[in-house]
């Protein structure tokens, strides 16, 4: 497109010393006199799209005075996308076919809205002037006698009139989706508690090794003033008081023999001992008898 | 109480607990196999469960819709104006720049930013771009190999969600181009088939950022080289 | 849809929306004057509103509940073990103030949490007991008679099954493990068995699906205090 520039200062001379007919050609609007600008209406229709909403009131045409407000132009060009969109409207307004476009008049009212805008200083997107060069190009080689004969030359409107399509498809695909029903506007999500309590957490898989590694590193951090008592006491005693406990609780006084299971032999029944003994030493049962040669019995220590 | 109507309303507890759409495979996932009280429903015992519920709703101020991330139970849209009022803020408006940015990223994805400006003749701008991407309507899937490697965009799963949209293929059809006289009728101006190009979006959505999508010519671009 | 229809549906509709509970207020606040088509309901409406969409809960999965900020539509509790796990998720690993408090229960048994401390040098966090107890791998034999009569601590069958021990014994000696040659590695130690702890799995959540499973990990995630 940048090779298309340089025509740009062409088109400001033609502009500039064009007949305002744009404007003039409206027929809503010919002479009519100082505020016609504000025309109430109904809502937006297709045709005779409002430029903008200013104070309510849809803008249907372009105010012919230089008086108006400037910020009604900024919105009338807030209003529209781009050069694509501002030659929709202008050739929707008129209901010109879009195939057949009569490019010196869209070209010269183009050019009115673009003049007006620089007369207004408004910020006018380096888009508008690039299309206006664009127009100035194809009404030159429209006016430019064409041979016949030759089909490779293409009309030179044929490229515009492809882009106008497109964007005004997906203009129109826009709409679609802002009319299709959705979320925050249309439907709204929703969302029940669940009662509390119910939320669980799946544990997380441990493994033998972990456990024995982590003691592995405390007994390193803790060897110095424990490894020897740890150490002194099998495994095996150590799970022989934990039973005996388990099978004291909540019995009161057990038989001191039930403590120990005869079919597991000598070592068996030395264990159990130990482990007796062990939780006598740590005040976590006592022996009681009533008299001498009286059944022992056991019991857990319950402190009063 | 029969076993049908537990397992549908289990169902519509889940939807109405999640709160966002629910997949056919996630329901299932709630019945673990060990619950022999209950044998873990099948596929079929589920849609059922679901066209329950949906006639269920009939008349009610919900209703069950489904959308591309799966199921999920909505405000019917009849009670929606008394809804809004709950919040203080007006919907959010989506300017007409932003919408014409995203129906041409919807209908022609994967697609860099520079093609979008030539289709609507403006520059985009980047607070478009940045909302899009906050929303999670869209995302960057690819590079496309030229200079300057401009991102791809392709729109996501929340966009057709956000827009109650099973999947691409349901997007309002494209208006069909005419061809002028003077065009003769051997120009490139056929639209590949939002159908088409639909199912193809769609894989590209399924197929994850990790691998951006073949990178295919985007159709006649008019004007894009004068 | 009669009018008491319609207004029973917008507040069904209003509190799913609204994911919080609503007074009586808020919902007669949702009706503007403006609304000729449906006169402002007065708060004898909403409340036979109310009433009727409890009625319509009987058999569903959800129900209404009034609490102290108003009413709210939830998830019906006898929906909630299912419900429930679509947030289930595996947490972190433990951590090594567990592993090595699990390590001194099993090789020290029975222990209080006060030699335990003495050994580690720092206090025992009670998520971490907690979370030993609730995975049923120790259990309280009894209690120390010296003042405080503090809690004994042993390892369960549970313990031995989940580590595919058949006894205590099985575990190798202080004296091995100190060995520098100890990597674990060599030890007869099988991976616990995915089968086994599926099983042990089972038997938490075996008492049917009607009553959620008893073992619950009530959150607090071990050594989270210090």
């Amino acid at each position: 497109m940048s090779d298309r520039t340089p025509a740009s200062d062409e088109v400001s001379l033609t502009a500039a010393t064009g007949q305002p007919q744009g404007l003039a050609a409206d027929p809503a609007t010919a002479g009519e006199a100082s505020d016609p600008t504000f025309v109430p209406a109904g809502p937006p229709q297709q045709r005779e799209m409002p430029f903008a909403i200013v104070q309510g009131q849809p803008l249907l045409t372009l105010p012919q005075d230089l008086y108006i407000p400037p910020d009604a132009l900024e919105i009338f060009l807030d209003t529209f996308e781009g050069p694509l969109d501002l030659l929709l409207y202008l050739i929707k307004r008129q209901n010109l076919d879009i195939l057949d476009i009569p490019i010196a008049e869209i070209t010269n009212q183009y050019m009115e809205y673009v003049e007006l805008m620089k007369d207004l200083r408004l910020e006018l997107a380096a888009e508008y002037l690039v299309m206006a060069a664009l127009l100035a190009e194809i009404k030159s080689r429209m006016l430019l006698p064409r041979p016949a004969a030759t089909e490779e030359e293409e009309d030179p409107r044929a490229d515009l009139v492809r882009r106008l399509q497109e964007y005004e498809r997906f203009k129109k695909a826009a709409q679609d989706l802002d009319e299709l029903p959705r979320l925050e506007r249309d439907h709204y999500l929703v969302q029940a508690p669940v009662p509390p309590g119910h939320r669980r957490l799946i544990p997380p898989e441990v493994d033998l090794r972990e456990v024995l590694l982590a003691l592995r590193e405390l007994l390193a951090r803790a060897d110095l003033y424990t490894s020897h008592k740890v150490e002194k006491e099998s495994l095996s005693l150590r799970e022989r008081m934990a039973l005996v406990l388990i099978k004291l609780q909540g019995m009161g006084f057990v038989p001191f023999v039930h403590l120990f299971e005869l079919h597991e032999g000598r070592a068996g029944v030395v264990v159990s001992f130990l482990a007796v003994l062990e939780l006598i030493k740590s005040a976590t049962i006592e022996l009681v008898q009533t008299e001498p040669f009286a059944p022992i019995h056991v019991r857990l220590r319950t402190g009063n | 109480m029969s076993e049908r109507l537990s397992l549908k309303n289990i169902v519509e507890g889940a939807l109405l607990a999640a709160g966002a759409p629910l997949t056919l495979e996630t329901l299932a996932s709630l019945f673990a196999e060990e619950e022999a009280a209950l044998p873990p429903p099948t596929r079929e015992d589920l849609t059922a469960a679901l066209t329950a519920l949906e006639a269920d709703y009939q008349d009610r101020g919900i209703e069950l819709a489904q959308v591309a991330g799966g199921y999920r139970i909505q405000v019917r849209k009849a009670c929606a104006p008394w809804v809004a009022r709950l919040w203080d803020e007006k919907p959010p408006r989506y300017s007409r720049a932003l919408l014409e940015t995203l129906a041409l990223i919807a209908y022609r994805q994967p697609i860099t930013r520079g093609e979008i400006e030539e289709i609507r003749g403006v520059a985009v701008s980047t607070n478009i771009v940045k909302t899009l991407l906050e929303r999670e309507w869209v995302r960057v899937v690819g590079h496309r190999d030229v200079p300057g490697r401009p991102a791809l965009y392709a729109t996501t799963r929340k966009f057709l969600d956000y827009f109650g949209l099973k999947s691409l293929n349901e997007l309002p059809t494209l208006a069909e181009i005419r061809s002028p006289d003077f065009l003769g009728d051997d120009l490139p101006l056929e639209e590949p088939d939002p159908a088409a190009s639909g199912s193809s979006a769609g894989d590209l959505s399924a197929s994850g950022p990790a691998s951006p999508p073949p990178v295919r010519h985007t159709g006649g671009m008019p004007g894009s080289n004068p």
